[in-house]
């Protein structure tokens, strides 16, 4: 078991900077998921930590060891690639054994850890296949048993549901976080997904063009976002957005727009005429009479449990989840209310957290 | 039974079992009944395939070196046994006998091992270039093409200097008995002896007797009889048959050997007495007009063939004549290779149109006459790391008991010496059929009376297998104008490359 | 790609006929070896009716096979060859590995691994095939004296499998770029070494690949004509070169070429065929991608 | 996947020790020739002394003036052309054809391949009998239909002889692009051309727009491959027309290998050597340019 910790790390492709001064650390034991969009240099901050890509300037510690120039075999970590790579022309036995064959264990010992791990992932009575007469969720079962038996200090995961359809992706999900849960080995999971990330994560490094935007627990990154751009990248549907300015007249602090105007809470240390975004979960919103936000029904989807109510508010598109007996029709003009504690302001010129 | 009945016997049923008139089972009993073993015979899978049967190695208990011979070199070559000799040589008949049915009984009687390597001429020319030229010595022998003889003339032995070691020497090895007219011709260039005449194809006239017979011509004895036979025969039989062939191919050493024939025979020569091409004087034109009306009666596609398309073209029944190598006689008897077993009649080269240049008229050692003679010598290169061995070979094959065996088993080509053409092993073979000796007398007759032989220059390699055939290629196919403009711009190339060599 | 059965038909008929075409001339050169010189040389041309005899095979592989007439060939009879036949399958053979061997290892280093220069490294490689054989057959004589490999299988194999590197070291270049680069790094975290990871898993899996580029250096060492030509005298020869040999003073022995010519055809074939399996897989690499 | 093959490891242990069998086989076999040849192109052999002299730049010259290196040089061009472009054509029209599963496909396949184990030198001979103006089958076939004057027999007339050697030549190496094209057709993937179907393409659009483009590697190696052989075409000439009739067919590897072994003139043949080979080199550095090979 091991901590991994970024100290300053930069990269570049030649004369390109693609990251910069990335720093953070990853507690021994933690589920680590860096989050973003394709190109926001997760994937290569993980081939880094794998040692398949260089670091160009900056400390990489696994352990208390700077590992820049150590060779990936010497790192102590184990990889789930995102197409798996398993190897075509071995058997599932051998594809998870492959490690150990070669650290040259013994047979006897090479077996019992490969059917301990086929034992936990279901994979028994699949052992003598070939890849390519496995399903895609087999596929990524072996995989991660090939992770497994290797007793790594790092588990390393690229994107490794990706290729998966979203029943299996759901129940993967559960059996991954299980498995952390049981073994308890340091993991680093990259993937572009919010769900994956909030349901498996106990950290989330939220990542965008090359640089951290976030660290935090999937709680934190969801209740206080400290950028519009956290706060538009997590969760789903999006956080609705609309421009406006604070005021102070009457009373305390409020948030003004065209057909809005929401107090807000005393904490939040705005100053009065500044002009600020606004951001409130489709979740916290509710109709109701006396609401102070007004819009416009465009459309109701009803997704099952919910209903999704996109509006027209103030120039801007939004959506509000509401119960599904809450149904309006198009054309309707319905008030919309808000607790204060879950309005999110930003800075219209920085986009930062006003907090 | 007496000897020469027994002869005559075996030498028919042989022959009526090589035209396939009966079959191998009788054939065996026969030959069982006159005295061969059917181990004689190289049956079945040993180490003398099945090939080895023949007209000739039927006879084979008496087609053996003379034992007084096989003692010489037992004697002779003790000292040598272990060591390898090399020959690169072209696929010739000589060649061939020796290689497949004659070296066992040196290789026994010496313990000398000989290995020959069998190449298509122009390869035989790029191993010995290689070889002389880093003076390697990968080859104890050469063989040496007439028209290779300048050029390799300072890397070989003279035979007579090597004679003159008594202790080497083949009793009456004889070198007076080759053909006279051979050794000038083929093996010496200015007075050195390049190695010993081994091989001797020259141009002699091969015709349908039956054709002639039926269109009642008289046999083509001038070269206008054989432009009007051919004319009458093309006339008569067209496209059927034509009168007669040649080996026209462009670019190819062939198509020269045809010219020379027709130049010389017109009282042209390729030299003049100062060194200078003269193929473009009013015999060499004279030459060419007959050539073009000669080849209207040829099969079309002539200019195509080399040696080989000119053979199967009168064996086929296509020609009815050639003027080419006497080689080709005993396959036109061989039943199974050819349409005109024992149709075909051979006679000297036709007269020539006009008197020959003497060789004093000519440059280069050139010597003009109709039978052109395409022949070869044999002789141990100077860099040869076994020269003794090698010479006691090289007497060995070109001694007279050997070219007789030679002339028998290679199929009916032309003896070197005198001595062999009376040689009675070679006399039994002279009636109808695969590898006849029948027309060994008008080769005999043709070299002493008849021959013609190319210059000797360094140069003519390049001039005899590349220039003039190229040029008379480009004419033939219309490419360069008339005879007379073609052989001018012939004439500045050869004078070019002989005054820069 | 299904179409209706008209179009499946007609596709049927049309490679059919293509392929007959191409098979034409080598019936025809067969029928050649069966034939006796006189129906060789027929007008017209004889296709079919012919008294097939086996004398040219006879005479070329030394073997008898049952009663026939025999022939006196011009040339006599130096055309034994089925040493030749065997000296070609060893050379071959032997070059085709050493080739092969030679150029997977660096043609996978060329996939894998980043240097600078390597782009015109690979250059360079396909560059070393452009020189003419006769420029390099002269000074390749000299070496091979000074080193005896000449009239060696050493020597023939060395040279055939230089003939044949760039070529090899391309095409499985080729072949290891099409597999994913994942593979080698999930083994490389897997703790495997570089050769480990060529070994046994990125070589298996360009099996066919290998196989293609076998078949390829074989059929080159095969037909080679001019190396072979200059490096050996007597002590071995391969098919190209002694079917030379047919061309004589005398004129050619067609039967017999035609002979050694059908029947050099088989150990080339048989080869083919037995890597067969494997090339489809590689011609079916596609299924390996993602 | 095109993005995962860009990247190329970091760590990578040295490539020397993998290409080292490689360099050295190629140093020895390939760049002492080189050198040589280069040497040599500056001497000539004198066989009056059977030494190699130094001649100065006199091969070169003689180069430049040589009408016969000149033509040769254009005749190699224009084989080189014609022959690339039918095999090219011919050779994916047939792979197109053969690229099916079907019943005996797999059995046609391989009897194509059959041309390619017969010795080109071989090749040359069965055309030299089959084009025989008496004896030849495909002079018959064509005399019979009337497209041959049986007058004109095609390797002795000047303007069809080079089109007789061409016939061996496609005849041979046609199956061999087929076999490259074919390995390039069955590793594409059929999602684009199931989209393609959908989108309601014809086979031609689908032809050009998706498998061409997609093979135009495998197209540019066998164009290489291929292109730098034609361009060395000996055995064909040598043993079909030996040139003729006249210099129509004269090629410069059959020039270079008379002047090296038949006129034992080595320095000239160096030479002629030494510009084929730049002549490749530049020809084929265009065309890598042109068409963006990558490595």
């Amino acid at each position: 078991m091991a901590t991994v910790e970024y100290r300053n790390i930069a990269k570049s492709f030649g004369h390109v900077e693609v990251m910069k001064d990335i720093s953070f650390g990853i507690a021994d034991r933690e589920f680590v998921v860096l989050l973003g969009p394709s190109g926001c240099g997760k994937t290569t901050l993980l081939r880094m930590t794998a040692g398949l890509e260089s670091v160009t300037n900056g400390d990489l510690l696994i352990g208390d060891r700077r590992v820049n120039d150590v060779h990936p075999r010497d790192r102590d970590i184990a990889m789930v690639f995102q197409n798996y790579a398993l190897y075509p022309t071995m058997t599932v036995f051998d594809n998870i054994g492959f490690s150990l064959e070669v650290a040259k264990l013994p047979k006897a010992e090479i077996r019992k850890k490969v059917e301990w791990a086929a034992e936990i992932l279901n994979l028994t009575p699949y052992l003598g296949r070939y890849p390519k007469e496995l399903s895609g969720g087999q596929r990524q079962r072996v995989a991660m048993g090939r992770a497994m038996v290797r007793d790594a200090a790092v588990f390393l995961f690229d994107e490794p549901l990706s290729n998966l359809d979203a029943k299996l992706r759901t129940h993967m999900r559960v059996e991954i976080r299980q498995l952390h849960n049981r073994l308890g080995t340091t993991t680093i999971y990259v993937t572009h997904d919010q769900i994956e990330a909030m349901t498996m994560a106990d950290k989330i490094v939220l990542m965008h063009a090359g640089r951290i935007m976030q660290i935090g627990t999937p709680d934190e990154v969801y209740e206080r976002p400290n950028s519009k751009y956290v706060a538009d990248f997590i969760g789903s549907p999006s956080m609705n957005f609309i421009a406006g300015a604070v005021e102070t007249a009457g009373g305390g602090p409020r948030f003004v727009a065209e057909g809005v105007s929401i107090g807000l809470s005393p904490e939040i240390k705005a100053v009065p005429g500044q002009k600020v975004i606004m951001g409130v979960r489709p979740n916290d919103l509710g109709i109701s009479d006396a609401g102070e936000i007004k819009g416009e029904v465009v459309l109701s989807e009803t997704t099952g449990a919910d209903v999704q109510i996109h509006l027209r508010v103030a120039g801007y598109d939004a959506v509000a989840v509401v119960p599904r007996d809450e149904r309006r029709s198009a054309g309707t003009a319905i008030n919309l209310s808000v607790l204060p504690g879950k309005v999110h302001l930003f800075d219209a010129a920085t986009e930062l957290r006003v907090a | 039974m007496k000897d020469s009945i027994r002869k005559a016997h075996l030498a028919s049923v042989t022959d009526r079992f090589v035209r396939g008139q009966m079959d191998r089972r009788s054939f065996l009993r026969a030959a069982s009944i006159l005295g061969l073993g059917a181990g004689a015979l190289g049956m079945g899978l040993g180490r003398r395939p099945f090939y080895g049967i023949s007209q000739a190695s039927a006879q084979e208990q008496e087609l053996k070196p003379s034992a007084e011979i096989t003692k010489w070199l037992s004697d002779v070559g003790k000292p040598f046994a272990g060591t390898t000799l090399r020959l690169a040589t072209e696929s010739t008949p000589p060649s061939n006998a020796i290689a497949t049915q004659l070296k066992q009984y040196f290789e026994e009687a010496t313990g000398i091992k000989v290995e020959i390597e069998v190449l298509p001429l122009e390869q035989v020319l790029q191993k010995l270039t290689l070889d002389v030229a880093s003076s390697l010595g990968t080859y104890d022998l050469y063989y040496i093409d007439q028209s290779w003889a300048a050029s390799f003339s300072q890397d070989v032995f003279d035979p007579r200097e090597q004679l003159k070691n008594a202790d080497l020497a083949m009793p009456n090895y004889n070198i007076d008995d080759f053909l006279k007219p051979l050794v000038d011709g083929i093996a010496m260039y200015e007075d050195r002896m390049v190695g010993v005449p081994y091989d001797i194809p020259i141009f002699i006239t091969q015709y349908r007797k039956d054709i002639w017979d039926e269109l009642k011509l008289p046999p083509p004895a001038t070269l206008e009889d054989l432009l009007q036979a051919s004319a009458a025969i093309t006339d008569a039989k067209g496209p059927n048959m034509y009168g007669t062939s040649g080996q026209m191919k462009s670019g190819h050493y062939s198509l020269e050997c045809d010219w020379t024939a027709w130049l010389w025979g017109h009282g042209g020569s390729i030299f003049g007495a100062d060194g200078k091409f003269s193929g473009n004087d009013d015999a060499g034109l004279a030459a060419m007009a007959y050539w073009d009306k000669l080849k209207a009666t040829m099969p079309p596609g002539v200019d195509g063939w080399t040696w080989d398309g000119e053979g199967q073209s009168v064996g086929q029944g296509v020609a009815a004549s050639m003027l080419s190598w006497g080689e080709f006689f005993p396959f036109f008897d061989d039943p199974n290779a050819s349409k005109v077993s024992g149709l075909m009649e051979a006679m000297v080269p036709p007269k020539p149109a006009a008197t020959l240049r003497t060789v004093e008229q000519t440059g280069f050692g050139e010597i003009p006459g109709v039978g052109h003679q395409g022949g070869s010598s044999l002789a141990v290169s100077k860099y040869s790391k076994n020269p003794d061995a090698a010479w006691i070979f090289m007497q060995w094959a070109t001694s007279a008991d050997t070219q007789a065996l030679i002339t028998v088993l290679g199929g009916g080509t032309g003896p070197t010496r005198t001595s062999v053409y009376d040689d009675p092993r070679v006399l039994a073979n002279a009636r109808v059929g695969a590898g006849t000796t029948r027309h060994l007398p008008v080769v005999r007759d043709t070299i002493a009376n008849y021959m013609g032989s190319e210059p000797d220059l360094p140069a003519w390699a390049e001039l005899s297998s590349d220039m003039i055939p190229v040029a008379l290629g480009k004419y033939f196919a219309g490419q360069s104008g008339t005879a007379k403009e073609s052989l001018d711009a012939l004439k500045t190339q050869v004078d070019d490359l002989v005054a820069k060599s | 790609m299904n179409g209706s059965f008209s179009t499946r038909m007609l596709r049927t008929i049309a490679a059919w006929v293509v392929v007959a075409v191409f098979f034409f001339p080598i019936y025809y050169w067969t029928s050649v070896a069966f034939k006796h010189g006189n129906d060789i040389f027929n007008r017209p041309p004889k296709l079919f009716a012919f008294t097939p005899t086996f004398d040219n095979f006879q005479k070329v592989f030394g073997i008898s096979l049952g009663s026939g007439g025999i022939t006196v060939t011009p040339g006599g009879g130096n055309f034994y060859m089925a040493p030749r036949v065997w000296d070609s399958i060893v050379i071959a053979t032997l070059s085709t590995v050493l080739a092969v061997a030679i150029a997977t290892v660096a043609a996978y280093a060329l996939s894998r691994m980043n240097f600078r220069g390597r782009h015109s490294f690979v250059g360079w490689v396909l560059s070393t095939r452009m020189m003419p054989p006769v420029a390099v057959a002269v000074p390749m004589f000299f070496i091979y004296k000074n080193f005896g490999l000449i009239d060696t299988y050493t020597g023939m194999v060395l040279i055939h499998a230089l003939m044949n590197l760039p070529l090899a070291v391309l095409l499985m270049k080729s072949f290891f770029d099409d597999i994913p680069s994942e593979i080698d790094e999930s083994a490389i975290v897997d703790g495997a070494s570089r050769f480990m990871i060529f070994r046994r898993i990125v070589l298996p899996m360009a099996k066919g690949g290998v196989a293609a580029t076998a078949v390829l250096c074989f059929i080159f060492s095969w037909t080679e004509f001019l190396f072979a030509l200059t490096l050996t005298t007597t002590s071995l020869k391969t098919v190209p070169v002694v079917s030379s040999t047919f061309v004589t003073s005398i004129g050619t022995a067609w039967g017999n070429m035609a002979a050694l010519g059908a029947a050099s055809i088989i150990p080339a074939f048989i080869f083919i065929l037995l890597v067969q399996k494997h090339l489809v897989r590689g011609l079916t690499m596609g299924s390996l991608k993602q | 996947m095109r993005v995962a093959q860009a990247r190329r490891f970091v760590i990578s242990d040295h490539p020397l020790p993998w290409l080292l069998p490689l360099v050295a086989i190629l140093l020895v076999f390939t760049v002492y020739p080189l050198i040589y040849n280069i040497w040599l192109s500056f001497h000539e052999f004198v066989p009056r002394r059977r030494a190699l002299e130094f001649v100065g730049t006199e091969n070169w010259v003689q180069l430049w003036n040589d009408t016969r290196f000149w033509q040769s040089l254009v005749i190699t061009f224009t084989y080189f052309a014609i022959a690339l472009a039918f095999e090219l054509v011919l050779g994916m029209a047939i792979a197109l054809l053969l690229d099916s599963d079907g019943f005996g496909f797999g059995f046609l396949r391989g009897v194509l391949t059959m041309t390619l184990v017969i010795p080109p030198a071989i090749v040359g001979m069965m055309y030299l009998l089959m084009e025989d103006p008496q004896f030849g089958v495909i002079s018959y076939l064509l005399q019979s239909i009337g497209l041959l004057n049986p007058n004109n027999p095609i390797l002795a007339t000047a303007s069809t002889a080079l089109a007789g050697v061409l016939v061996a030549e496609i005849w041979q190496w046609t199956p061999f692009m087929v076999l490259i094209f074919l390995a390039g057709l069955r590793a594409l993937p059929p999602e684009p051309y199931e989209a393609a179907m959908i989108d309601g393409a014809s086979s031609f659009q689908i032809f050009r727009r998706i498998t061409l483009p997609m093979m135009s590697k495998v197209i540019a190696i066998a164009v290489l491959v291929r292109g730098i052989d034609l361009f060395r075409v000996f055995d064909y000439v040598f043993v079909m027309t030996s040139g003729g009739p006249g210099a129509a067919t004269y090629s410069l590897s059959l020039y270079a290998w008379q002047q090296t072994f038949s006129f034992v003139k080595w320095g000239y043949g160096a030479t002629l050597s030494l510009v084929t080979l730049v002549i490749i080199l530049v020809i084929a550095n265009l065309f890598i340019r042109i068409a963006k090979v990558k490595w």
